[in-house]
């Protein structure tokens, strides 16, 4: 399939039930358009993998207020009041992860790795049940990867192969995410001749981004 | 740096930020929570070189940018639109993680809930009333070479230092140090020592104001805010 | 792409080359091993928009630069200067082997010492002979989408294609293809399949070249490299 | 100390015994100056941890030829032969790592995880002794970090404040060893004031890196 797609393609290959990633942190660094357009077409019963809950209007935010998210997987929800909301109500499943955690999870998934030996979390209640791995004499917890059927994540500047780059605090989750999802679909700001990114400044080479939104003509 | 002469009379947020900002070494790597550590900056030269950085991957946060010239590229952990110093940089969340689960930063300085006489946090949740989430406060307890918790001594008149966590805590790691307007304490093997006492305030109000028992050895300086860095 | 009309004259090395390169998908991700592999490139048409990646952090490995523009910080896997692509980009190793394990990397070509009828390879180390080391090629057979063997049937006269490895494996994974100057294999759950003969070669010149058993059914073709990609 | 250090102050740093990470593949983006000045300076026994063993007088190749290395750890040392008659001869200790992991053992130590759990090496010569870890049904090695007392690095520009940027495929393992040497020299081949290597262009924030390689005046 192409490369550069329209907003409309992207939406109609993610099926209701789709396990997506979403980048972003506090909504910077989130692909909005996509974000706003599957919220508006009524998506049911995903499983949003997302560093944090944002605001009701940012980031992830548009999808939880339609009701299209059954189970959310990140580090912090405590600036939307529709997760609390929804997850006291019973409608909305929250999965809480340590945020060095979260996004190594993410990194051992994209990267072929059979998880993560961390010592974040020992001790506390997100230990519980979990596998202990001893190494060298000190105690790890066991994290499984975090894997994706779509990762939608948002670049600063795209060209014509699909190579991305981003800018300041708006990198953070892209790069890593970029890695893990089945489908990657990103969408850019701002789209290039091939050789405007030079090599040393791509962060995510072209050949792990199956689609580009395409800009409107 | 601000100029303040009578500290009794200093905003109790500020006398903590102040308090907390003499344990900030030159040229070190700092992460600031949300809140009252935030303000901590402002008690800092600039000539001391400290980079502070933020989970979402700058190393380097500047103040408020000009007026005009915010930029929703470029935030900090709270969503804040901020600046960069000269020599910021820019990482990704795995490898600004990696910084603070690696032992490359060298403080933190983070907001509590409760902290207990072991010197276990818990600032992540209130089972049955309000889940926030850990967000990155369990990487940075447990990561960061030195954890400072900075927070108001009560609230709504209770002890937020207590004998023992009734939350659930975000690290097994004993912080390094409390700072609270009513004093400077310290979890030790032995209990939790009262290092300081805030601006105007007496061993035994501070006693009184706090659940844990505190450890006072000698006596107990006050709080030296006119000390510059 | 070179053109060659009687292939029974061509060298072995790229009687394999260019057989490999038939299995080279568009605007895929390949990785080729040095040796025979690194010579399949010549054989693959620009338009393909195939990136070459190379274990230390080229994705988009070109040819050799024009006279005198080589710099020795850009070089393929073996070290030898090369250039790189337009749409070329440079990772660092850990994301250079997270692309190979991660199975962002659809094709490997790498030689071998030996190749077995489980489809088990051998090409790091010769136990008190020669001990070159994996490099990536552990990395690679474990985790490349598809894993071509590419080499000579035979070394000093003796089957490279043995009925199970006696030198050390490089991998538990089975390798999807075997080209030799002799003929394409391919390793499957019932044992080795011939599935190609070498231009000119028969199918008994194979197997009397080979200690493994090879399984044949019906008439085996010989290698088509006429056929463009 | 300082950050600007000179090549003799590095050298002094370094104690007979240490164990040195070295950064490079194949000579290309190795602090070649440094390694030198080791190398004439008849130190011993060191422990080198680099990708690959380069050539007699590439890389960790003057090094060896100066017998300064009693174990090197790394992925390949096939085109040096001064390592095959050392390790021979049984004067030098060859622990061999695939280079995935190796890279990965390197970035845990850097990044405080517990170890790499790996497919790589399942079934091989490598996995004997080792420790194994399933995860969801699958089978991972398990491989413990990997530390130096002292990384030794090379960049291409490097800023006032430590900064550090790499050029092509000199890049290698420079950013991950800059995270796993509990003291970090990196060798510039250039030093430029602060802002010319824009924020998004760092690859290694300086307030990792301990010490600069100073201009000769």
């Amino acid at each position: 399939m192409q490369l550069a797609i329209s907003i409309e393609e992207a939406v109609e290959m993610i099926p209701d039930g789709a396990r997506v990633m979403l980048s972003g942190f506090m909504g910077v660094g989130t692909p909005d358009t996509l974000v706003r357009a599957l919220a508006a077409s009524g998506k049911k019963d995903l499983t949003m993998i997302v560093n944090d809950a944002a605001r009701p209007h940012t980031g992830v935010g548009p999808l939880v207020r339609a009701r299209c998210v059954r189970k959310f997987i990140g580090s912090h929800i405590g600036l939307n009041p529709d997760v609390q909301d929804q997850m006291r109500e019973g409608s909305l499943e929250v999965e809480l992860v340590p945020q060095g955690t979260f996004v190594e999870r993410v990194r051992a998934a994209g990267v072929g790795l059979g998880g993560v030996l961390t010592p974040t979390g020992l001790g506390t209640r997100i230990a519980e049940g979990k596998q202990t791995v001893e190494v060298e004499g000190r105690t790890y917890l066991l994290e499984p990867p975090l894997r994706a059927d779509f990762a939608l994540i948002a670049a600063r500047t795209c060209d014509y192969v699909g190579n991305l780059s981003y800018m300041l605090s708006a990198t953070n989750f892209n790069p890593i995410m970029a890695l893990a999802g089945d489908v990657v679909i990103a969408e850019p700001e701002e789209i290039v001749p091939v050789g405007v990114i030079p090599p040393d400044a791509v962060k995510t080479p072209g050949i792990i981004v199956d689609h580009v939104i395409k800009r409107a003509s | 740096m601000k100029d303040i002469l009578d500290f009794t009379e200093m905003d109790p947020k500020e006398i903590i930020a102040r308090r907390v900002s003499l344990e900030i070494r030159p040229k070190s790597l700092v992460n600031l929570g949300i809140g009252i550590p935030t303000l901590v900056s402002d008690h800092l030269d600039e000539s001391m070189g400290v980079f502070f950085q933020s989970e979402n991957g700058v190393v380097g946060l500047g103040h408020r940018p000009p007026e005009g010239m915010t930029d929703r590229h470029l935030t900090d952990a709270g969503g804040t639109t901020v600046s960069a110093v000269p020599g910021a940089s820019i990482i990704d969340s795995a490898f600004s993680f990696g910084l603070i689960r690696g032992g490359h930063l060298d403080l933190t300085v983070l907001g509590g809930l409760q902290v207990d006489a072991r010197g276990h946090l818990a600032n992540w949740m209130i089972p049955g009333e309000f889940v926030p989430g850990m967000g990155g406060a369990m990487d940075l307890v447990t990561g960061a070479r030195k954890v400072i918790v900075a927070m108001m001594h009560t609230a709504k008149g209770r002890s937020k230092i207590v004998p023992a966590c009734d939350l659930p805590v975000t690290s097994q790691r004993r912080v390094d140090l409390i700072v609270t307007e009513l004093g400077v304490m310290q979890p030790r093997d032995d209990g939790l020592h009262l290092l300081e006492t805030g601006p105007g305030v007496t061993v035994e109000q501070v006693q009184a104001a706090t659940t844990a028992e505190l450890i006072v050895t000698g006596t107990v300086p006050e709080m030296d805010l006119s000390r510059t860095i």
